[in-house]
């Protein structure tokens, strides 16, 4: 449909057209959901859009239902929705206002079903006027004979989405059976610290300072070193819980001694 | 060195920098961007100015030089339609549906589908959204920075290249729309503000209004 | 129907008919005969005298018009043969290690080499990044902030380009490649965030919005 015959269309409406939106009731399949129906019976009202009566509007959509089902038209879901809508818009636009009621004002509620209609309506014609344009290969042509474009070799590595997503997935994938081996890199176990101690409590004769047993390599990193710490700490205390050792600390944050227990 | 090199290879007199453009432009079918046209003439000519001049030579000819968003291609001059018959291409009826669904896309660029439904009242089809991607009329656009992350549609260089428009700010009637307010994400009263409203004003003034 | 009317009484001036020829002869798919334009254009036309006065109008110009067999078409002057060639390109898979840096550089960035070593769990050989330097596809963004201050690299609009993206925030997240069967265990606990994490999100923030 173009520009002009939308223009004629909107003037030339009269009885016949009022008539023509009562035989509507047989043709639900000709609407495109309860907007495009709305829009065809707010076109009796022979008004500007933005001056359109959605009570009467209302009216006329509540209806058009009740005469579907009169005429036992089954009507899919949304028209049905929109019913209840318009009816419970119809019931807010003829009382009066309930000052109690929080939420938007059934003019509101009316004024926005205008706006939705306007707005379909201007899309209508614009999509319309769109159409109406000038349109390659109907109107205007492209080159009909392109010339061929020689080649010259070039090598250029290319990937797909699809590679790079892999990719991503195969590294995160991997990641995920790796905690234990890569996320315990900077973790010195207590276990491992028992075993470690084990081996090297016979030469702890004298008092010395913990910290100074600290495996190489473990106290350059901070995480390393703390991880190491703790787990020597624990390791220590469960083997003077056991009686292998004795532990000291001569106040608060001072180095933590650890020595052999005599007799072990 | 590459000083001798520039000498040696003085960009060529803007005439023949024109002949140039001209002879890329009707070797192809499709519109070329000002980027190819540099890559493809020699180094350091300036194809933006041979095309301003070679337009000029081709306003009121049979053939005119079209601008298509970023790039440039030679086209018949509408007024001769008539005389194509033999070149016209069978188009494929698109149906009401299709045709609103582009426009919304056209006018509301960036636009969920969603938002295509709330405007038309009903569901879009997955059909119709298919034929449109396929025509290369519409593509994927950004996704939108609210809950779900829902992908949006905008409108392709092929489409405004089908119906003759520079860019998307040319398309009919856009300013009247915007000033009407009718293009504006007016969410029913009393709904929650969805998140999306600002991002997409910020999407739409990307688009039409720098 | 004005055209058909007017005809009956005298052809269109000379002018009009040199563009009707000049259309005629750009849309069409294969040479035109003389009596072919003849058939085309309104009656009384002379399409010889028209295809002279175009013939000269185009000499010199970056297109000529030019006779094959007894039928004329246009066709790119002869010396700007050399501007219809274009560098073919041979497409070669990047390699895994490739792919994979540049996968977690398109994820990450901004990212330090240490990072993308940690993440792959493997060196990154210079080569690697070079390639994707030469490529295009990657560049130096910011310093880290950190001792030494590291370079990071971040991905380019040409590798956005390539890969079809708006921005790098498009990538499928990993709940994409999980519904695509790409990735099929649980999430990592404490693992790096991913694209759409807010976390991220924000760093993409501050790399693609000032």
């Amino acid at each position: 449909m173009s520009d002009r015959d939308w223009i004629d269309e909107q003037k030339d409406q009269s009885v016949s057209d009022r008539l023509a939106a009562e035989a509507l009731i047989v043709d639900v399949d000709g609407f495109e959901g309860p907007l495009d129906l709305l829009l065809s019976l707010s076109r009796s009202q022979k008004v500007d859009l933005r001056r359109i009566s959605v009570l009467q509007l209302a009216e006329q959509y509540l209806g058009f239902v009740n005469k579907a089902k009169a005429l036992r038209i089954e009507l899919a879901a949304d028209y049905l929705v929109m019913a209840a809508w318009l009816a419970y818009l119809k019931s807010r636009l003829l009382l009066p206002p309930d000052p109690t009621e929080d939420g938007p004002s059934a003019e509101d509620l009316a004024a926005h079903l205008a706006f939705q209609l306007e707005r379909l309506q201007a899309m209508r014609e614009v999509a319309a006027r769109l159409m109406a344009r000038d349109q390659r290969g109907r109107d205007f042509f492209v080159r009909g004979q392109t010339e061929e474009v020689a080649r010259s070799r070039k090598v250029v590595y290319s990937a797909a989405l699809i590679d790079l997503m892999r990719a991503y997935a195969r590294i995160r994938t991997k990641d995920e059976f790796r905690p234990f081996v890569m996320d315990r890199h900077d973790v010195f176990t207590m276990e491992q610290a028992l075993d470690r101690m084990r081996g090297l409590i016979g030469y702890v004769g004298d008092w010395s300072d913990l910290e100074s047993w600290m495996p190489e390599g473990w106290d350059a990193h901070p995480m390393r070193r703390r991880s190491s710490l703790a787990a020597h700490f624990a390791a220590v205390l469960e083997m003077a819980k056991r009686g292998q050792i004795q532990i000291r600390q001569g106040e608060t944050f001072a180095p933590i001694q650890i020595r052999r227990k005599e007799g072990e | 060195m590459s000083e001798t090199e520039q000498s040696l290879f003085d960009a060529p007199p803007i005439a023949e920098q024109e002949r140039m453009v001209e002879a890329i432009l009707f070797a192809a079918a499709e519109p070329v961007t000002v980027a190819e046209l540099e890559r493809r003439m020699p180094h350091g000519c300036d194809p933006a100015e041979a095309l301003a001049y070679l337009r000029r030579r081709y306003e009121g000819r049979g053939v005119r030089i079209v601008r298509v968003g970023d790039a440039w291609a030679i086209r018949t001059a509408p007024d001769l339609g008539y005389l194509m018959q033999k070149e016209v291409i069978e188009q494929r009826k698109l149906s009401r549906a299709a045709i609103e669904t582009l426009a919304i896309i056209a006018y509301h660029q960036p636009v969920t589908r969603a938002e295509i439904e709330e405007i038309r009242g009903v569901a879009v089809s997955r059909g119709t959204i298919d034929q449109l991607l396929e025509m290369e009329w519409i593509r994927f656009g950004r996704r939108r920075m609210t809950p779900g992350r829902p992908v949006t549609f905008v409108v392709t260089e092929s489409f405004l290249d089908h119906f003759g428009l520079e860019s998307a700010r040319d398309l009919p009637g856009l300013k009247d729309l915007r000033a009407a307010g009718l293009l504006d994400s007016r969410p029913l009263p009393g709904a929650l503000a969805t998140p999306g409203d600002e991002d997409e004003a910020s999407g739409q003034t990307e688009l039409f209004e720098d």
